[in-house]
């Protein structure tokens, strides 16, 4: 953004009167609002997808009174939520609680920062953009068990556990086979991984050989889990445990934690497109470094992350949950030791790929 | 909310301060999540208006939560007992403001066929919280209740502001037992 | 015999096997333990004496041939003109399938085993079945909580149904409404 | 979070003693030992099925001791009983357990009529068979339904909605109500089926037979649905009979017992029909919560059958018996029990020649269905315990009458 932005003063002749210093902190944090409202809309619009994907699958409508085909229908939500009663428990302590949505909110948000949503098209393009996502994503956990605790109820603790147990499992699976693509890419930064991916299909990483194909599964699948969607649901099991770690908070308070959730589901989203489905790379040859062409890609990546989100919530009305303890089975006796052995071979094909060629194990595999 | 009960007279015909106040009106009206409150027959129904053939979704008041702390919506679906009633009455004073109740049944609305003879049987749940709108029937059939649910989004509507719980139809006798 | 024997005609009081079986099984074991019986007609029904009461339990639930391996139901009975209350409790055997004569419709069809105590109002006392059979275990509870009778030698017997601090036994013929409980109105309305 | 420790059935015979653990396994397990928590599920709470209250003594997620509370919901049906005549007591049955309406009714006009000496026509014989099984049906899928709901599979709820609304209709149709009927009167019932009636009947078998395939595939088939049930909950036969546990609880225990067959009330001794008992052969082991589920879904496709067959076989005639204007029967006593859907109801009357009882007493099935969690949950984890109490469907109508 850099770039762009020193390019700018450089055109307008008055910007150049203004401190360099100024500029950049508008723009950024003019860049911050545009990111908020717009990924906080998508998250609304997430979620009247998520009922209205439902509802076809439980042979209902789903929300369509509320404007268009019920479009506004998270607004309606959401204003309520704004002008509700605030209740803090008295025995809850305070500043904690009020402090835990906020540090949720933060954790998912700021994430966004370094995602690419196209060429050029990312706010902050740090070269350690997928290490920053992943420590910014586990962030949550604090303010979960933050929420837990001061919350002063038994099923706020049980489920801030809950939640922290699998979180901070499903981390090691979810960064180890992020490091699968890591390892084929030769660099953390998501821009150059997505533009290594640009051309025929098989040049995305998700084809590119055994390895990063189970890796994308086990991403996916971790990914899952620290979303807390189901069927690892637990934290917010509601047969079990009422509404988990918020079942104290009211209001807009728990509206936070809400669309905390759902920024999360396109977080990942987004970062498996990127990683895994060549981002905003369309499957064929054709080139989107251009300013017009630039949204173009940013709406290829957009339909994939609407599909994977699509997935997540067809995943999710279609399984029942996991029990507390085969979460944690399959955490660390599947998904960990297959991740392990995916970054190996990952490892393994770069060092055997210099003896194949240029283009991967996919394009050896088809002769190329 | 009160709020706007303190406020003057003249204020409140400001046109920014009805803007807002119908566009709370609007949010509250069209996202009515109900409390998963099932006490007997009559939440059987409930679940049925929930479900597939009826879908409360449509309104946008099929979010059933299972915590007190996020639902606006009490509808109180079944008989309540004289050992039920101070939990009844808890979980009321656990949701937030604004909150409406909507007696479902005869039993909820009066004691219905357990009036006479049933010795444990509240004779209507006003007895012990304040419900906006009283849906009888033995059970009330699902129409019933979306007829229910729209009169009360409609209350909502024209009485705008405050919570509708401030008219009490009978006091509350039992305000104490939480 | 008894007061609720029925007046049925020469077929319905045809004796029920099970009952019959029981009966000359208690007789033999423990001959002075039962007071009553009726063993034909639509309800046939053993009643014994409540010191016995536990003896005689154990003695058809281990018994090969009657095999009374479930208490099915335990009810109370206000009997206020006799002064008495009546503990009556249903058996029943999955242990043992029916006979072929069960299978046809009779006034008793079904085979279950009925044995009834009965115990002054003034001292309810029951020896508990609790230990004989586990699912007894509720239905007393509810019996003292509705009926009050007091089943002794056995854990926690409380209120079940009712609230703890709730005045009298409901089911009591002579049981009065009260007015009112922690000041909500249960007695119905003028006019009902 | 402990995942140790945890066992499918740990009943306290079964459960070591403490002071018999070897220093080892001190080490091992036990050491990791919490404070323990008491923690108060219900009576509001999504799991509980209405207003049963359970405390339970958790540490971390395992439950080690647990009370179940009930009572919130008694609406003194027998005291109505006592104070009501007969025919007035029939629909307070009705909402005793409110997803089985058709059955209790079944089974208190049975009670009432074997207590005043009342033959009813053959063909109200019939009907009765057959709204009572399609009562079961629609009471089995809701249970299958709901069973989903808890384990957190939603949809599958969802879809069995879609028959159960027909079959409310259907109801619905020949007796005004949706979910309570007073169809079943003293003496027959309320009214003949009509030719589109029984087409309609048709309709909906169809439909739930070929419906009931897919939802075994939606919960039955799933790897992570056999893994909350299986083996999770187990009643064995013997805690089952002493407990006094009925219905797809004890046929799932492995006892070969069902009322209509074994000591068949109504009508039938005329029909053909299986009882679906022991082991399901697809998953899990003998009394756990994997058998109930198999149990009610093979259940529906037997009332399916039973219906079938009444259809071919019931003759035509009248179907209300002429009965006198008042209704005293004599001095008596009568003790009828049924097989409802969740077990056996059992009514028991007193008369004493009046029109109303002297005493009327019920048996609800869940009753005795629940209390038998005391003895079985102990050493589950939470979650099993969501599972094994969802596994006993009950009905709090029913459990506090």
């Amino acid at each position: 953004m850099q770039a762009w932005l020193d390019q700018l003063i450089r055109e307008h002749g008055w910007l150049q009167a203004v401190p360099a210093g100024l500029v950049y902190t508008i723009a950024i944090v003019l860049a911050c609002k545009l990111v908020l409202v717009f990924v906080s809309v998508i998250a609304g619009e997430t979620v009247w997808l998520e009922r209205r994907v439902a509802g076809r699958m439980q042979a209902r409508i789903g929300p369509n009174r509320v404007g268009p085909q019920g479009l506004l229908q998270f607004v309606a939500d959401g204003v309520k939520l704004l002008a509700k009663e605030d209740i803090i428990p008295a025995s809850a302590d305070k500043i904690v609680f009020l402090l835990a949505p906020i540090i949720v909110f933060a954790g998912a948000f700021v994430a966004f920062a370094v995602l690419p949503w196209g060429f050029g098209l990312v706010p902050a393009d740090m070269n350690i953009g997928l290490f920053v996502i992943l420590s910014l994503t586990s962030i949550e956990v604090v303010g979960v068990i933050m929420a837990g605790w001061a919350s002063n109820s038994k099923w706020a603790v049980l489920g801030a556990m809950r939640e922290v147990a699998q979180m901070i499992s499903y981390e090691l699976p979810l960064g180890i086979s992020a490091l699968a693509v890591v390892i084929l890419a030769g660099t953390l930064n998501l821009t150059d991984i997505v533009v290594q991916q640009e051309g025929a299909i098989w040049n995305w990483y998700v084809f590119r050989g055994p390895f990063a194909f189970i890796a994308f599964f086990i991403f996916a699948t971790a990914a899952l889990a620290s979303l807390k969607r189901a069927p690892f649901d637990l934290p917010e099991a509601e047969s079990e445990l009422v509404a988990g770690f918020h079942t104290e908070y009211t209001g807009f308070r728990f509206a936070v934690f809400f669309l905390a959730e759902y920024a999360g589901m396109i977080l990942f989203a987004v970062l498996a497109s990127v990683l895994f489905l060549g981002g905003w790379s369309p499957g064929f040859p054709v080139d989107l470094t251009g300013p017009g062409m630039r949204w173009v890609g940013f709406g290829i990546l957009f339909a994939k992350t609407l599909f994977l989100l699509f997935v997540m919530i067809w995943v999710r009305w279609s399984l029942p949950r996991f029990r507390v303890d085969r979460v944690m089975y399959l955490c660390y006796k599947v998904l960990l030791p297959a991740s392990v052995v995916c970054v190996v071979g990952a490892a393994l094909q770069v060092l055997l790929g210099a003896s194949m060629g240029d283009g991967g194990f996919a394009a050896w595999l088809m002769g190329r | 909310m009160p709020d706007d009960l303190y406020l003057d007279p003249e204020l409140q015909q400001s046109v920014i301060l009805t803007k807002v106040d119908w566009l709370k009106d609007w949010g509250r009206r069209n996202a009515l999540w109900p409390m998963a409150f099932g006490l007997a027959c009559c939440a059987m129904e409930m679940m049925a208006t929930a479900a597939t053939k009826y879908d409360l979704d449509r309104f946008g008041a099929g979010v059933f939560r299972a915590s007190p702390r996020q639902s606006d919506l009490m509808i109180v679906a079944g008989t309540v007992t004289h050992k039920m009633a101070p939990r009844v009455r808890r979980l009321y004073d656990q949701m937030p403001d604004p909150k409406y109740v909507i007696a479902m049944g005869a039993c909820t609305v009066g004691g219905g066929p357990y009036v006479k003879y049933g010795y444990h049987v509240v004779q209507g749940v006003d007895l012990v919280v304040p419900v906006d709108i009283y849906l009888p029937g033995c059970p009330p059939r699902p129409e019933a209740l979306i007829d229910a649910i729209r009169k009360l989004q409609f209350r909502i509507a024209e009485r705008g502001g405050g919570t509708l719980t401030q008219i009490d139809p009978r006091p509350a006798l039992a305000s104490g037992v939480a | 015999m008894a007061k609720t024997s029925p007046a049925g005609d020469a077929s319905t009081n045809e004796a029920d096997p099970i009952t019959k079986a029981a009966l000359d099984l208690i007789q033999r074991e423990l001959p002075d333990a039962v007071v009553a019986s009726e063993s034909g007609g639509k309800h046939p029904w053993i009643r014994v004496k409540p010191e016995s009461l536990r003896a005689v339990a154990r003695l058809v639930r281990d018994d090969e041939g009657l095999a009374m391996d479930c208490c099915h139901l335990v009810s109370g009975v206000d009997w206020q003109a006799d002064d008495e209350l009546e503990a009556v409790y249903h058996l029943c055997s999955y242990a043992k399938k029916p006979d072929a004569e069960y299978r046809k419709r009779t006034p008793k069809n079904d085979p279950w085993l009925c044995i009834k105590v009965r115990v002054p109002r003034g001292a309810p006392d029951v020896p508990t079945v609790m230990d004989i059979w586990t699912g007894a275990d509720w239905h007393e509870r509810e019996t003292f909580d509705l009926v009050g009778i007091r089943f002794t030698g056995r854990k926690e017997l409380r209120r079940i149904l009712l609230p703890e601090d709730w005045p009298g036994h409901p089911l009591r013929k002579d049981w009065v409404t009260p007015a009112t409980y922690h000041g909500v109105p249960i007695v119905p309305p003028e006019g009902l | 979070m402990s995942t140790n420790g945890r066992s499918t059935a740990l009943t306290p015979s079964e459960a070591e003693p403490a002071h018999e653990l070897h220093e080892r396994q001190l080490l091992v397990g036990r050491d990791l030992r919490t404070e323990e928590m008491v923690l108060n599920i219900g009576p509001q709470h999504p799991a509980t099925h209405g207003v049963l209250r359970v405390v339970i003594k958790t540490d971390g997620e395992i439950v080690r001791a647990l009370q179940p509370h009930v009572g919130n919901l008694h609406r003194c049906a027998e005291k109505i009983g006592e104070s009501v005549p007969y025919y007035q007591w029939v629909p307070y049955v009705d909402r005793m357990d409110y997803l089985a309406a058709m059955c209790n009714e079944h089974v208190a006009c049975m009670a009432i009529e074997q207590l005043g000496d009342i033959q009813i026509p053959e063909r109200a014989e019939y009907i009765r068979v057959i709204v009572a099984e399609v009562q079961r049906i629609l009471s089995h899928l809701m249970a299958i339904g709901v069973y989903g709901l808890d384990l957190g599979a939603f949809t599958p709820f969802l879809h069995q909605f879609r028959e159960r609304e027909r079959g409310m209709d259907l109801l619905d149709h020949i007796s005004g109500g949706r979910l309570l009927y007073h169809y079943v009167r003293i003496g027959g019932v309320k009214r003949d089926l009509s030719r589109d009636w029984l087409d309609e009947l048709d309709a909906f078998l169809a439909a739930v037979e070929k419906r009931l395939p897919e939802y075994n595939l939606l919960l039955m088939e799933n790897r992570i649905f056999q893994e909350r049930t299986c083996g999770i909950g187990v009643i064995d036969r013997d805690t089952a009979v002493r407990w006094g546990v009925t219905g797809p609880g004890l046929r799932a225990a492995g006892v070969d017992w069902d009322l209509r067959r074994d000591a068949p009330y109504s009508v039938y001794d005329r029909f053909d029909f299986d009882v679906p008992h022991g082991e399901s052969g697809i998953a899990g082991v003998l009394g756990d919560c994997f058998q109930r589920h198999w149990i009610r879904a093979k259940e529906v496709e037997q009332s399916v059958r039973i219906v079938r067959q009444a259809l071919a076989q019931m003759p035509e005639g009248p179907v209300m018996a002429n009965l006198p204007k008042s209704f005293r029967p004599a001095a008596g006593e009568v003790y009828v029990r049924g097989e409802n859907p969740r077990g056996e109801l059992a009514c028991y009357f007193v008369s004493e020649g009046k029109d109303t009882a002297y005493r009327c007493r019920c048996r609800g099935p869940s009753y005795s269905n629940i209390a038998v969690i005391t003895e079985v949950a102990e050493g589950v984890l939470i979650a099993d315990l969501v599972a094994l109490i969802g596994s006993m469907d009950i009905v709090l109508g029913e459990v506090d009458r």
